[in-house]
């Protein structure tokens, strides 16, 4: 069927007013089960052992003394995940095992060396002191310029940039982006303005530590109950990497609390699986914060290098990037997407942005909210801003000047269809917050940002019930409040009451498969599947009244939760309601569901323009955000308040980034603030309210106009606010987070330059 | 690991003097159970001080208010009499940690505890607090700038707890203030920490201070080139650049993931500088 | 015939080719067209990459229609958090 | 290992457990008591996500041993709603999405009634200052705060509450 584009459609009934969420009731009770909620009769605790050294060779380990523990029912190392065709034939899934359990070397503070199943938490804890493990301590690199330098230690001896040359390196992978002519481009502009930043790793932070509880069965099938953003992916990973059949693993997605990207991939749930089926027992397998913060996925950091020239009336001309991320242990740092997106927001003539992927002696980088793109923009808008002040523009204007639109090019290289970014620039000028006068040592920054937003495989399930409720599954974990949405679309497509509508998260074994909840997929994907579902369902709902009436199925219509004759010669008729329908199901042909599966494409970009007020302490350093304004295109907002949330979210986890978060190693390569005491996210006395605008210019590619709106609030805010305290200070952090002693040591270094 | 909640301060020191391998007595317990859960620590026995009704009184003595161990910072906060004369002990009391950490922890745990950052200590260098502490061998009091004598060790012998913590009474004309320095608004170990307590005359003139510095040195340190720097002046313009001078020449700190040496120096001065400005009016209005 | 375009660093693999001109109906075949003219490129595109059709991106659909007057381009496979 | 038997009154029930000396009161409410509602983030006192009431003063249950709860009255996220009658500051965090994933969740209502009974008409900031030990890294803030002064109106009895 295909999919009938509506995007001007306006008379929402339920779309756009959902108010409550159907699993707010148990979150806000404590009776939603989170990933360590769960409890199985017989059931054992695990805890994992990690490397103590950055970089460094396993000679031997020796559990012996581990397993005679009293208490110690099994212990596991990169021995009990052996070789298999599939896994080999898969080089991210074999990486993935890697990080999972270390083999033959390991490579970061952190990283997994073996796993102990216990009667409880404490002979666990002892038995990992008895594991010795004899290691031949290697030279490390947690740099990224330094790893890419000739004589770097190597972690990888088969690692070969693009896979081509001879020597080893830690370069994995080189990318370039662009069109037109560079040197010329700016041999035309007035103005060039060349700098380069680096942004500190970030990690996603969800409060909810990664838990599972895995139950191998004697016939060697599997359940595994685990939060995470993808529970097919959980099912598919650790199926080859165990060497199951996959029918044989059922993965159940718990609550989740809080992912941004961290929980698109595993960490644990291999380990618990192996341990459950070593001990024929339940294991479960929590890990402590120290454990999130030292070996799961925290993002890249990068080191930034951005040329731009513009003419004296403010058309940019030229853009060039040299983006170097290091991800971790292991290739996939996402400087393709960071070269990508760099630019995104502007039309340049020539634009030309290179990538390096590198690798270091730190935790895999994992997806963190439209991952490589907020240190890209961080880069790019600082330079936008100094440009336009360079031009003595005011910075909304000069965006406006350059800004892309339908129709335009985009720097990646595609044509824009339908896009938001002016609308968003012109909200936010028009908006009373730029206004406001400013006093002394405050200033005003301002950025935009561009993602992509992605669709992906997914497949949705849709019940009438014999009241004429409606039970629907999907398969991609709500992080946010996505169950909500799901409801409202059900809804409005069957013309029923949004709390007729019940949405659960299937398991893996009651649905077809569903890509992970990333790139801001689940309202626009499941939703558009959602719809679709709900198409069919009305069609067997109308053939059924067609039935009982006894005429053409063609000549049944649905309208506000009703079958009606389509027209004046389809005979007359009362219409049949869902719930009378429902109600003679049985005899009519059998329940009547709807269903929908698709790879989805199509998302639809998504802009964002923030204005920031910040003040500067000019003695301490410290920086105060006094006021905050996020404008960004939702298309179509389904739950407005939900989209607001979103964000501020990723606003806020944004200034977190720019201010005070990052990793921070000391000379051996160890983590030194594995914990949220030292790793500094925002608290609530750190903010102001944070106001939103919301603006909607329909995606041509859903039917009710969706965009993603989960990732694009991350990336203005580092540009925004590195604008603002340049705007306060004179000086521009080009290195983020702009902590403290930071700041203070640039404004005595470069006091208050002209901008 | 052991538990237990002795009733008494004679039972505590029993307790505590005749158990071998490790133990600690625990106040709020705020520290050691991070310490404990961590496995950074491994106690043969806890001996929990809460329970022992001495050590919960905030009592009004001749020459000053007496803080049991027992007394949550919360507590403290609440109380009239310790807020009315000892605003810098409070403020800094109340800093540690968040509403739920400030339910259970206490100033004498945070004393004993020894970490140079500790908030509520340059607080009480500054008021010149004196600890009593009790052991097998008797009671003694101790200024408490003699508590700590490196990061994580104090001057306690075994069995000694602190049992209690004087606040002297001050002179007429009497202020003080507490400052530190953290990244975010809360929830961060101090980066720099000043507590300041000041006296003038009737005319204004400072005729006695005290200085404490943390996070600065391995242990917190009373600054007295620092009181001296106010002692006979109107805490005027001058006095305050002298003041931040002697702060800035004490601190000897290190690089770590909360701060550079460089920024340490340069804010020991300059929160000394706003906490004297703040103890200063209030001097002027007691 | 319509044009495909690659990113940067792919041209690299196709001896310096930017753009091809390619007669296909949909995704799939596009691909398996651009493998053969340019066979150094065929393990990238096996991989699996992104395309992008009239603007709109595809990273799954082998059967999306190209139309000859579409502008289509070879970007890098994509994910998102 | 010592065990220690403890009675205690857990949302107005009296409660007996055994559980070992170096066992929080978080591990006794989650592993042996299955009250699941208070959440380990941290196990640092970080976090805020497993904040209780004991004798009337917010405490992060992983701070507290379960040995030390003897004699105490603790108070759970589990004992905030009558039945099916939700708190005032539950219904506005479902009604104002001051709630996402919903880790933090319980915490921060345990954590603002304690607020609301102490101040029935706090500020802004004192609101936030309370907070500040209960970390969200979902909404920003912005909507917690908001449904906690529209509780705090509601239960002041003032009727433009939202």
């Amino acid at each position: 069927m295909p999919l009938d584009h509506n995007p001007d459609k306006k008379d929402f009934k339920v779309v756009g007013h959902v108010k409550t969420r159907p699993d707010g009731v148990d979150k806000v009770t404590g009776r939603a089960k989170f990933g360590a909620d769960m409890f199985a009769p017989g059931m054992l605790h695990a805890k994992i052992l990690r490397s103590p050294h950055a970089h460094a060779r396993i000679k031997s380990i020796d559990t012996s003394k581990a397993e005679a523990l009293p208490g110690v029912k099994a212990v596991v190392t990169a021995a009990d995940f052996p070789d298999n065709p599939d896994l080999l034939a898969n080089e991210e899934l074999v990486n993935i095992r890697y990080n999972v359990m270390a083999r033959g070397k390991v490579l970061y503070d952190g990283h997994a060396v073996a796993a102990v199943a216990a009667v409880n938490p404490r002979v666990a804890r002892q038995a990992l002191k008895l594991i010795e493990v004899d290691y031949e301590v290697l030279p490390h690199v947690v740099d990224v310029e330094l790893a890419m330098a000739p004589g770097a230690p190597i972690l990888h001896e088969d690692l070969r940039t693009n896979g081509e040359g001879d020597e080893p390196t830690n370069v994995a992978r080189t990318i370039e982006i662009g069109h037109g002519d560079i040197d010329a481009g700016f041999k035309e502009a007035d103005f060039i303005v060349e700098r380069t930043f680096t942004a500190g790793a970030a990690h996603q932070g969800y409060i909810e530590p990664h838990a599972c509880l895995a139950n191998v069965s004697g016939d060697g099938s599997g359940e595994i109950w685990c939060c995470t953003q993808g529970h097919f992916m959980v099912r598919d990973f650790c199926a080859q990497i165990c060497g199951m059949e996959v029918s044989k693993l059922r993965v159940t997605a718990s609550e989740i609390g809080g992912g941004f990207g961290g929980k698109t991939t595993i960490f644990i749930e291999p380990v618990a699986l192996a341990l459950s089926r070593k001990t024929g027992r339940p294991v479960k397998l929590v890990m402590t914060r120290d454990e999130v913060f030292r070996a799961t996925g925290p993002t890249a950091s990068s080191s930034t290098h951005i040329k731009m020239g513009c003419t004296k009336d403010g058309v940019i001309t030229a853009a060039y990037a040299e983006l170097h991320y290091q991800g971790g242990a292991f290739p996939g740092a996402p400087s393709d997407m960071g070269a990508m997106t760099a630019f995104a927001c502007y039309q340049p003539k020539a634009v030309k942005a290179l990538g390096w992927d590198v690798v270091t002696n730190r935790p895999k980088q994992a997806a963190y909210r439209a991952p490589g793109a907020p240190m890209a923009a961080f880069a790019v808008e600082s330079v936008v801003s100094e440009l336009a002040a360079k031009i003595g523009m005011d910075p909304i204007d000069f965006r406006l000047k350059n800004a892309a639109t339908s129709g335009s090019r985009s720097s990646y290289g595609p044509t824009y269809s339908d896009i938001g970014l002016v609308e968003t620039l012109e909200a936010a000028k028009a908006h009373p917050n730029y206004s406001i006068p400013l006093g002394p040592n405050q200033g005003r920054g301002v950025a935009s940002g561009f993602w992509f937003n992605f669709g992906g495989q997914t497949a949705v399930s849709l019940n009438v019930n014999i009241d004429g409720s409606v039970a629907l599954s999907v398969g991609t974990p709500d992080i946010g409040g996505s169950r909500a949405s799901m409801c409202a679309m059900a809804a409005e497509e069957l013309g029923i009451p949004y709390e007729n509508v019940q949405t659960i998260i299937a398991d893996t074994g009651s649905l077809g498969y569903n890509d992970v909840t990333d790139g801001s997929r689940v309202t626009f994907a499941s939703g558009l599947a959602t719809i679709e579902a709900a198409r069919n369902a009305k069609k067997v709902l109308c053939a059924r009244a067609a039935k009982i009436w006894g005429i053409p199925e063609d000549a049944v219509k649905w309208e506000d939760g009703c079958a009606i004759p389509a027209g004046p010669n389809a005979g007359e008729f009362p219409p049949l309601s869902i719930k009378e329908l429902a109600a003679q199901a049985g005899e009519t042909g059998g329940p009547i569901a709807g269903h929908y599966e698709i790879s989805a494409d199509g998302a639809g970009p998504s802009f964002a323009t923030h204005i920031v007020d910040a003040e500067v302490d000019r003695e301490t350093g410290r920086i105060t955000i006094l006021r905050y304004l996020i404008v960004q295109d939702a298309g179509k907002a389904v739950s407005p308040t939900y989209v607001e949330g979103q964000m501020q979210g990723g606003a806020v986890q944004g200034i977190g980034w720019a201010l005070n978060e990052e990793y921070i190693y000391n000379d051996k390569g160890l983590l030194e603030n594995p914990g949220f005491l030292d790793y500094r996210i925002p608290v609530a006395s750190d903010l102001p309210m944070i106001d939103t605008q919301i603006v909607e210019v329909p995606n041509p590619g859903h039917p009710y106009g969706v965009r993603g709106v989960g990732e694009t609030s991350i990336v203005p805010p580092l540009g925004a606010v590195a604008n603002a305290v340049a705007a306060a200070t004179g000086t521009r952090p080009q290195e983020l987070p702009v902590s403290p002693p930071r700041l203070l040591k640039l404004m005595k270094d470069q006091p208050l330059a002209a901008e | 690991m052991r538990f237990e909640s002795p009733a008494t301060v004679a039972e505590a020191v029993t307790l505590l003097n005749e158990a071998t391998g490790t133990v600690y007595p625990m106040a709020g317990g705020t520290d050691l159970l991070v310490r404990l859960r961590s496995g950074f620590v491994e106690p043969d026995l806890i001996v929990d001080l809460k329970r022992i009704d001495a050590l919960h009184m905030i009592v009004q003595e001749a020459d000053g208010l007496r803080v049991g161990a027992a007394v949550p910072s919360a507590e403290l906060n609440e109380h009239a009499d310790a807020l009315a004369g000892w605003p810098g002990v409070c403020e800094a009391t109340g800093l540690i940690g968040s509403t739920q950490v400030q339910g259970r922890c206490t100033m004498v745990g945070n004393l004993c505890n020894a970490s140079p950052a500790a908030d509520s200590v340059p607080a009480l260098v500054a008021a010149g607090a004196i600890a009593r502490v009790v052991g097998p061998n008797g009671t003694r009091d101790v200024p408490v700038e003699e508590i700590p004598t490196a990061p994580g060790r104090t001057s306690l012998k075994k069995g000694e707890i602190i049992e209690s913590v004087l606040l002297p009474t001050k002179p007429a004309h009497s202020g003080e203030a507490y400052l530190r320095f953290i990244p975010r608004t809360e929830m961060d170990i101090a980066v720099v920490g000043v507590g300041i307590s000041l006296t003038l005359d009737d005319s204004g003139i400072c005729t006695d201070a005290r200085v404490g510095l943390g996070a600065v040195a391995a242990t917190v340190l009373l600054v007295e080139d620092a009181a001296k720097a106010l002692i006979g002046t109107k805490v005027d313009d001058a006095a305050l650049d002298a003041l931040a001078a002697a702060c800035s020449a004490a601190a000897s700190p290190i690089n770590d993931k909360r701060g550079t040496i460089e920024f340490r120096v340069e804010i020991a001065g300059t929160l000394a500088r706003r906490a004297a400005k703040i103890a200063l009016a209030r001097a002027q209005q007691n | 015939m319509a044009k495909v375009v690659l990113w940067g660093s792919l041209s690299r693999l196709a001896d310096g080719r930017k753009e091809f001109d390619i007669d296909a109906p949909d995704i799939g075949r596009m691909l398996a067209a651009l493998g053969s003219e340019a066979p150094k490129l065929k393990p990238i595109l096996d991989k699996g990459v992104t395309v992008s059709i009239d603007g709109t991106l595809y990273r799954l659909d082998r059967f999306k229609t190209i139309d000859p007057d579409s502008e289509v381009f070879i970007l890098p496979k994509m994910a998102g958090g | 290992m010592t065990h220690s038997h403890v009675t205690t009154t857990i949302n107005g029930d009296t409660v007996d457990y055994l559980c070992d000396a170096e066992e929080t009161l978080l591990d006794v409410l989650r592993d042996r008591l299955g009250m699941t509602g208070a959440k380990e983030g941290c196990g640092t006192g970080d976090c805020g996500a497993c904040t209780v009431e004991m004798d009337g003063r917010i405490v992060c249950s992983c701070l507290v041993l379960g040995a030390e709860a003897d004699g105490r009255s603790i108070r759970t996220i589990e004992g905030m709603a009558k039945g099916e009658e939700l708190h005032p500051l539950q219904r506005h965090f479902l009604e104002g999405a001051a709630l996402q994933c919903g880790i933090c969740t319980p915490g921060i209502l345990v954590a603002a009634r304690a607020l609301l009974e102490k101040n029935p008409n706090p500020s802004e900031t004192e609101i936030r200052y309370w907070l500040a030990g209960n970390l969200c890294r979902c909404t920003g803030y912005d909507k917690i705060i908001r449904a906690v002064q529209n509780a705090a109106a509601e239960m002041r009895g003032e009727s433009n509450a939202a």
